[in-house]
């Protein structure tokens, strides 16, 4: 089980590469369910040019860590990874990466998912959208 | 003796500094539209979450949906506050 | 929309780094749901030392695609992909990638899973293990 | 004479050859078990896939299970064959 906040740009399938290699578990997993989220150019009808992600140092690690081991409790899954950017980024920026390896495919599909929809309404990250002529708060995940 | 008197005053406020406060955050939005990032309060007077509001902002209203964590939990405006407590304000969260 | 039969290994996450490289959509998708199959060491109570995957050509490629253009039709989907192995294998090889690119998670999420279960009980691929001492026909898919 | 009957016989073989038949896939378990893979039969007679099983494999029981396909999509055992469909039997699928 492994968290990570990011303040700079990192590649998801790089990083599952190299953390696959690092774990202990080859052989026994036979399902990988991975979510990359990332950052769009559009939103809301509007043309997006940059975005800020704010976080709250110390509650964030702590939710994700809590819905890690939420998640270790409900499924029987082998291994789970949530990595999260913080700070200025751009478009087609990969945002947050989740990964649930498990032996079966059911575990795997329902925890990553799981992770996500926890994660997007529990962490405490909020993002700041920059327009052609403004800055705005997004105001509510969907 | 005004040595004295200042090391008492001192140690005094040492104490009301890091053991009568409890400790304010907010984010995002909510930092923007109160205009504080971090601050402390006196401990004294204030009960719950909301009293700690109330004394932070100058009891401003409180926006709909604002979320409310108390040492990175979260819980709600009647939650009772402690010496030392950190107390966090901030709007509906929007990562992933 | 992609699919692809492969008789050598393949790394799953080198292939999206590949594979999304060469998309158009960067900036368009702020979702990304994948899901890798990897062959187990153990199946059913036993130890598996190597794996063949027979399959159907020209059926198998047939029923990848026609699960694809169900899933575009059913969601809000900007891409997929499906790549599988054929053939000799080893346990920890990947199997299985599929991977869907969609605006928002929920498209991304349902329809990953939909491509796998479909593809579990329609595509024809069928999974033959060495055992330490005989083979045998899975006989099931779980 | 001889060299034009010898023709006209191979003609009507190739007619026969590439018309008249059915082709019949068996694959994984069940190739192993009625030890054909990739067989030809005449369609004279022959109007089911059932029909095809039963010339193919000289009438040998069915497993219980087994899938069928014609021309690469799945049927019943009750689908009509035509003269060159492909036909396959196979056990339940077991791949991803």
């Amino acid at each position: 089980m492994h968290i990570e906040i990011k303040d700079k740009p990192f590649e998801p399938y790089q990083y599952l590469l190299e953390y696959q290699d690092e774990t202990g578990f080859a052989g026994k997993y036979g399902a990988t369910a991975v979510f990359v989220g990332s950052m769009r150019e559009f939103n809301q009808g509007e043309d997006v040019s940059a975005m800020t992600l704010e976080h709250y140092p110390g509650m964030t690690e702590k939710y994700l860590q809590k819905i890690s081991e939420e998640a270790a409790t409900q499924w029987n899954i082998l291994d789970s990874l949530i990595v999260h950017r913080v700070g200025e980024m751009l478009p087609n920026d990969p945002i947050v990466l989740v990964a649930v390896w498990s032996a079966h495919r059911a575990a795997a599909f329902d925890a990553s998912r799981y992770l996500m929809e926890e994660l997007k309404s529990r962490a405490p990250f909020w993002k700041k959208e920059s327009l052609t002529d403004k800055t705005r708060w997004v105001e509510k995940n969907t | 003796m005004i040595g004295l008197q200042a090391e008492i005053r001192k140690q005094e406020n040492t104490i009301f500094m890091t053991d009568a406060v409890i400790n304010i955050k907010f984010f995002a939005s909510l930092r923007e539209q109160v205009g504080l990032a971090d601050v402390q309060i006196s401990k004294a007077g204030v009960s719950t979450v909301m009293d700690a509001w109330n004394r932070a902002t100058e009891n401003r209203d409180m926006p709909e949906n604002t979320l409310m964590a108390v040492n990175m939990d979260y819980v709600s405006a009647e939650h009772t506050v402690k010496v030392g407590d950190e107390v966090a304000f901030f709007p509906p969260v929007t990562g992933g």
